[in-house]
């Protein structure tokens, strides 16, 4: 009974929360449409969380993802403005997360800084970086090249529904992507299978030759990539680019791979977990929002349901503990 | 599945000489040599701290020797790194139980070897688990599956698995040498039977292993040489022929039991001052005896029997059931229970469990003192500068100041911290778990003259000890435990090492 | 009765809960049914919530941030056709109507307000946020009116941080610039481009025990704790009120134009704002 | 060497600062008044880096401070337009940060949850309270009593400097004040010393008698109550209430006492250190702010001496253990 709450508890919260929806909303929550629209509406967010989940898997995590979006979205649109091609701009905005990430990596694996107060630091200045290279300003209108803004309203035709075409948004693609590359790493290759050695037992790891401070600092970077593929999509949907506009992602990004984390056997981070703790908040939000509940009724009952959820985990895994 | 025989070189070699490698004011390694050569079992014999996994971590490229050479086949090789050790065909199986619960066995196998990949990096799980699989084999073992992960299993299971991790068949330089630190301390006897059989088919196949243990049977039963280290240093190098019991602890401790071992002083009163009575807790069963006052039980038994965990639930930091006294009164639940009646403890396990590492060590002293050293909630410092300068100077304990964090002490001198700890209350019941391990010579003396000291004054003690000369120095009865249930209690006086080891054998041969 | 969603990620701050109050005070009076849905400073997350409901099926849609940034919200609504009205949002083809107060207008009215009390010449500090774009734009205004007198001289641009409001972390800049500018006269004027720094800036005047130097403040907004400031008759000098009410109420009843089939030639509303000093304050 | 940059790093550059300051700005930063201004600044983030010390005493933090102070600061002004008495409306708010606090001490220490976590969905849902009491509005002008807001304009009356009086402000005073009871707390009770032998090693303390999971929960009171008496100062301070006015203060306490902690000689959190912490802040924002840095520039830089400082104490712990 216990083994059973703590590995479907969450599932099975998931579960009945689609089912409440699905019948307070017979008519809109259970459509194709809405799917696509909280697929859409979450894919910044799964980038993010999936790339977080790559540092959570070795016991670190990421605060500056956030900045990071910003700032990647600040660089492409400053980029822009100064008549760089599209692809051009884009490329940079990645180096520099890229970049960015591998500073928190040296800083936390090399230097032994904490991952806490190193990426705090570093939300601080890729945030401010951001301000400067913005002067504060959001960039927007002709600056950004309609290309790019017309990414993140098309997408795959996919055939027809009913009368409308059927869809699949470009941004949806793309956070489907990342987590398919995201999985390839962490679950197949030999260096994602290293990750999770050290996460599990560092000293371990270390033991067996396992190349610790070096992997270490490398999953700094793909989080840092994620974050500004995040920020562009975000800047595409957008169309416009605002030194703030990531900042709610980093909060989101870690309940998101926590909440995953409820649903794996030993607690850990995976990524299609993750997938499914993004997915729970999206559809929160979607529901509640058709529900007319009250914005910030929903912050609350958010929180208690994520907290609902790891208390039945934390239980569970105290209640094996003890036997 | 059969072993690849080694061809080419049929005689690979394998020296060090003049091994040096400190850690801060510790000397681990000072002097050390070894020779390995294939075809042979070598024995890695010396006592706690004196060096023989710190030599081994230098073999595996983990540590990097202060001086010294090694040379592979007559040529100094260097070993910067974990691969290098691989790469000169050297496997490694480290002393602590180094396992990755979260993931599958056949995954904590390959934690030192590339997994089985395809063109992109991508695992091929089946070759993977099939890999597994063939080592586990080799080991005649086919009740683990590679799939299973590894925290569900046994402790048995998992050190079985972490072995044969040593055996697996990679692509990469070809195996030729064995290294296991203590493999055998956490398997059964028939567990340890496989593995033997398993090294035995390794030798013929002209491998080498270099093996440490403190299990003397297996030692005298297994090994062609047997090489022993004592503080660093390089003692002895023995072939079957030569080797003996007696000369292995002649050459280990390089000194006399009388020396080590003050004698005890005659119990003047004896007024019982610990009760058990048909205790249960974890796998304990009806736990029975009774401590007196100035006297000293000790408890011997296999690992696993639960001599640790007879402690802990004396203490109260597990549940128990059944009956305990603290002259003749009723203890109550919880170690803060216990510390307050006057049961003090020094655990097993010194940094995890005893030490706050980078505290004051009067802070770690005073803890569980706490109620007696305070009036109305605060702290009087003076009241515990002078009790820890009282104690610093009983238990002849080392330190630059009160203040002086235990990160900085050498381990004998944290194990005392600890025993200044227990002695603060002043105690009437003291338990010892492994109190002298990973402690040096000089340092073990103090300890036994401070024990010595206590029962003079009559204080009851209990000791659990994998040490058997130790305990049979020391103890006026050992009782014997068993899975869990106190067999018997025997007067230390006249036993032998190998009676004792004897008796804790005894059900499982009988 | 009809349903009508109103989103805004600004909702905290007090100008934008007073026209969302009209606009839901004029929606009673209509029969509507109104969500209020804040997304708390994530524009992004407004696109997300047009979506929503515009699966939901509501009848109208209220937004109060730049269409530039919401293109694909505006395209569903316009794909279900829904009307969206915006409510000092800004002017796009498939915004039916925007009912808004000319911000530009009022940025200039306090910056001249200023250089004519300080007789065009001295220091001045400036407030500004150029991250929210309605904000941004009254700066543009005010740095061209003091650039068009030689003698003001701009002494700071700063950008508090919002994070708390806007006024405590406006107070400390403006405290360490006083300390920075101790003469007497050496700041003349604070110039703010909405109301919290303002009020920050005054507390910042009045705890140095400076308010006699006759150091002249403007906002924008007039928001009754500026109104309040304004009246007492201190160095907050004059703010500009938008008709918040005016704007809610307005933008109530073009949209309900718009439900009832109209179309509209103008798609800006301009509500009046008016100057707001110690005699009009209360 | 190692060791002394390691000790005194951080002091000597906290020195380096104040005196470069004191150069470009000979007149005005090293000024009685200037400092009276620092410090009241500084007055509601030191209460919580204070408060956020006690958590991180046992090693563990609390991400909800920020949120708590917000809700303490909004339920204190609700209860004002509702005509509760001043002493009133007080006593409920610290009440309501109280039981905060526990909630999250029973989350982390009984139930077990991460302290990342569970603090993470409280910080949701104590925001949420915030905004659903103040219907997401903020609370100004009439609903507040004149006293309150008075109480942060005024102080203690200590003499006069030059043709001014000098007047110590009420905010420094109860700041001061609750520094010292909490320096009391932590440092000379019993209580304090079974708080850092839990952050020392939770296991040996358990098992020499210390009652872990209770006092562990009792640590996140401290902060809890802390928090909402930061909230009720930044409350008196702009005499309003906002559902979001203690956003800022998380990140800061929590920069604030990890930078105290590069100042101990153990890298552990002590109270009078995490003052330091926050008055290098408060000092590098005034500073800056004097000397007309960019807003933007001015994040960067903190974010750089934070980095630097905790690089520093990293390296020497490292090359210390290394020997
Ligand atoms: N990382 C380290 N830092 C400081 N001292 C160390 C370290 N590793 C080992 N030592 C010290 O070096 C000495 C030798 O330790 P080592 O582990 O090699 O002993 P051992 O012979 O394997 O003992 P055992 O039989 O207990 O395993 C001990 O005094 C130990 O405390
Ligand atoms: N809380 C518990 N619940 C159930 N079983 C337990 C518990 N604690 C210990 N055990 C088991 O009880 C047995 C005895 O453990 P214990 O550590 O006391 O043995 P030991 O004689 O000290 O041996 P070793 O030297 O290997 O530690 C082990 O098999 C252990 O796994
Ligand atoms: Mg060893
Ligand atoms: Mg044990």
């Amino acid at each position: 009974m216990v083994r059973f709450l703590r590995h479907y508890g969450t599932l099975m919260g998931m579960a009945a929360i689609i089912v409440v929806f699905w019948v307070l909303l017979p008519d809109t929550f259970m459509t194709a449409r809405n799917w696509l629209n909280i697929t859409q509406q979450v894919s910044m967010l799964t980038v993010v969380a999936v790339a977080m989940t790559v540092v959570m898997v070795v016991g670190d995590f990421d605060l500056s993802v956030g900045s990071m979006a910003s700032l990647a979205g600040i660089v492409a649109a400053v980029l822009f403005t100064l008549g760089f091609s599209v692809p051009a701009a884009l490329a940079v905005a990645l180096g520099v997360g890229l970049v960015g990430g591998l500073v928190n990596g040296v800083l936390v694996s090399v230097i032994g800084i904490l991952p806490f107060v190193a990426t705090l630091a570093t939300l601080t200045m890729y945030s401010g970086a951001a301000f400067i290279l913005s002067g504060g300003k959001t960039i927007f209108g002709r600056d950004i090249p309609q290309a790019f803004g017309d990414f993140a309203k098309s997408g795959l035709p996919l055939g027809s529904l009913g009368d409308k075409p059927f869809v699949l948004p470009w941004l949806t693609v793309l956070a489907l992507a990342l987590t398919a590359v995201i999985f390839v790493v962490l679950e197949l290759s030999t260096y994602g299978r290293r990750l999770y050695a050290i996460g599990g037992n560092a000293e371990a790891a270390r033991l067996a030759g396992v190349r610790v401070t070096f992997l270490r600092l490398t999953a700094y970077g793909f989080t840092g990539v994620g974050a500004a593929v995040a920020g562009l999509m975000y800047a595409a949907r957008v169309a416009s680019a605002n030194p703030t506009q990531g900042e709610g992602l980093m909060l989101n990004a870690i309940a998101a791979v926590f909440l995953g984390m409820t649903l794996t056997r030993h607690g850990q981070p995976r990524v299609l977990a993750s997938v499914l703790g993004v997915l729970v908040l999206g559809i929160m939000d979607n529901g509640l929002t058709q529900l007319q509940v009250d914005s910030y009724v929903r912050e609350v009952l958010v929180g208690l349901i994520i907290l609902l959820a790891v208390s039945i985990s934390a239980l569970g895994r105290k209640a094996i503990g003890r036997r | 599945m059969s072993y690849r025989p080694l061809i080419g070189n049929p005689m690979p070699q394998l020296a060090l000489h003049g091994v040096v490698k400190t850690y801060g004011q510790t000397r681990a390694l000072d002097g050390a040599a070894l020779e390995l050569r294939g075809g042979e079992i070598h024995a890695l014999m010396g006592e706690n701290g004196a060096g023989k996994s710190t030599l081994i971590r230098i073999l595996a490229g983990l540590e990097v020797p202060d001086a010294g050479q090694i040379t592979m086949n007559g040529a100094p090789v260097a070993l910067p790194s974990p691969a290098a050790a691989e790469g000169l065909g050297l496997r490694f199986l480290h002393q602590e139980l180094q396992i990755v619960s979260a993931l599958s066995v056949a995954e904590n196998m390959h934690l030192t070897h590339p997994y089985p990949s395809s063109g992109f990096g991508l695992v091929r799980w089946g070759a993977l688990r099939a890999s597994a699989k063939a080592a586990l084999e080799r080991l005649g073992i086919t009740h683990i599956d590679p799939r299973a992960t590894m925290g569900d299993l046994g402790p048995g299971d998992q050190m079985l698995a972490r072995i044969a991790a040593t055996l697996v068949d990679t692509k990469g330089p070809r195996p030729w040498a064995y290294v296991l630190d203590e493999p055998t301390a956490a398997l059964t006897g028939a567990e340890a039977e496989r593995l033997f059989a398993a090294l035995l088919t390794l030798r013929a196949a002209g491998h080498a292993i270099l093996y440490v243990s403190h299990r003397m049977d297996e030692v005298l039963r297994l090994s062609d040489r047997v090489t022993v280290l004592r503080d660093g240093r390089h003692v002895s190098t023995m072939g079957r022929d030569q080797v003996s019991r007696e000369q292995i602890i002649q050459d280990m401790t390089g000194r006399d039991f009388a020396t080590l071992y003050p004698p005890a002083s005659a119990p003047t009163e004896t007024a019982p001052l610990l009760q058990v009575r048909s205790l249960q807790s974890g796998i304990l069963r009806d736990i029975a005896f009774t401590v007196n006052a100035g006297e000293v039980l000790g408890l011997a038994g296999l690992s696993g029997s639960g001599r640790n965990h007879l402690l802990r639930a004396l203490m109260g930091a597990v549940p128990r059931q059944g009956q305990v006294l603290i002259k003749g009164a009723q203890l109550g639940h919880g170690p803060a229970a216990a510390w307050a009646v006057g049961l003090a403890y020094v655990p097993r396990e010194r940094r995890a469990e005893g030490l706050m590492l980078l505290q004051p060590l009067a802070d770690t002293v005073a803890l569980p003192h706490m109620p007696a050293l305070s009036t109305a909630g605060f702290v009087r410092r003076a009241w515990i500068a002078h009790l820890v300068a009282r104690l610093v100077q009983t238990v002849r304990l080392k330190a630059q100041s009160q203040a002086q964090v235990a990160a900085e002490l050498s381990g004998g001198n944290q194990q005392k911290v600890l025993f200044a700890r227990a002695l603060a209350g002043p105690p009437v019941v003291l338990l010892l778990d492994e109190p002298t391990r990973g402690v040096d010579v000089g340092a073990k003396f103090d300890i036994y003259a401070t024990i010595r000291g206590l029962t003079a004054q009559g204080v009851g003690l209990v000791i659990v000890s994998s040490d058997l000369p130790e305990l049979i120095g020391l103890c006026d009865r050992i009782g014997i435990l068993h899975s869990g249930r106190l067999t018997q209690i025997v007067p230390a006086a006249g036993l032998t090492e190998g009676a004792l080891l004897a008796l804790c054998y005894e059900k499982e041969v009988a | 009765g009809e349903k009508i969603a109103v989103i805004t990620p600004y909702l905290s701050q007090p100008g934008t809960q007073f026209y969302v109050e009209a606009f839901e005070a004029r929606a009673k009076e209509l029969g509507w049914e109104v969500n209020v849905i804040d997304t708390q400073g994530d524009v992004a997350a407004v696109i997300s919530r047009i979506e929503d409901v515009v699966a939901q099926g509501v009848n109208g849609i209220v937004i109060n941030v730049d269409p530039a940034q919401i293109g694909a919200g505006l395209d569903a609504a316009a794909a279900a056709n829904i009307p969206v009205v915006g409510m000092d949002a800004g002017a796009d083809p498939r915004i039916k109507a925007n009912v808004t107060s000319n911000g530009y207008e009022m940025a200039a009215v306090t910056s001249v307000y200023i250089a004519n009390r300080i007789g065009g010449a001295g220091g001045v500090v400036m407030f500004t946020f150029d991250a929210f774009p309605p904000v941004q734009v009254r700066g543009v205004i005010a740095d061209a009116v003091f650039k068009n007198y030689p003698d003001i001289k701009v002494l700071d641009r700063i950008t508090p941080d919002v994070s708390d409001g806007g006024i405590a972390d406006s107070r400390a800049k403006m405290e360490a610039l006083l300390a920075a500018n101790p003469e007497p006269g050496s700041i003349k004027a604070v110039w703010a481009a909405w109301d919290q720094p303002a009020l920050g800036a005054l507390q910042a005047i009045e705890a140095a025990g400076r308010q006699n130097e006759g150091i002249v403040i403007t906002g924008i907004d007039a928001n009754p704790q500026a109104r309040d400031a304004i009246a007492a008759g201190g160095n907050f000098e004059a703010s500009v009120a938008q008709d918040f009410k005016g704007i809610g109420s307005t933008a109530a009843d073009t949209l309900a134009r718009v439900l009832g089939g109209e179309v509209l030639k103008a798609n800006v509303i301009y509500v009046p704002t008016q100057l707001v000093t110690s005699v009009n304050a209360k």
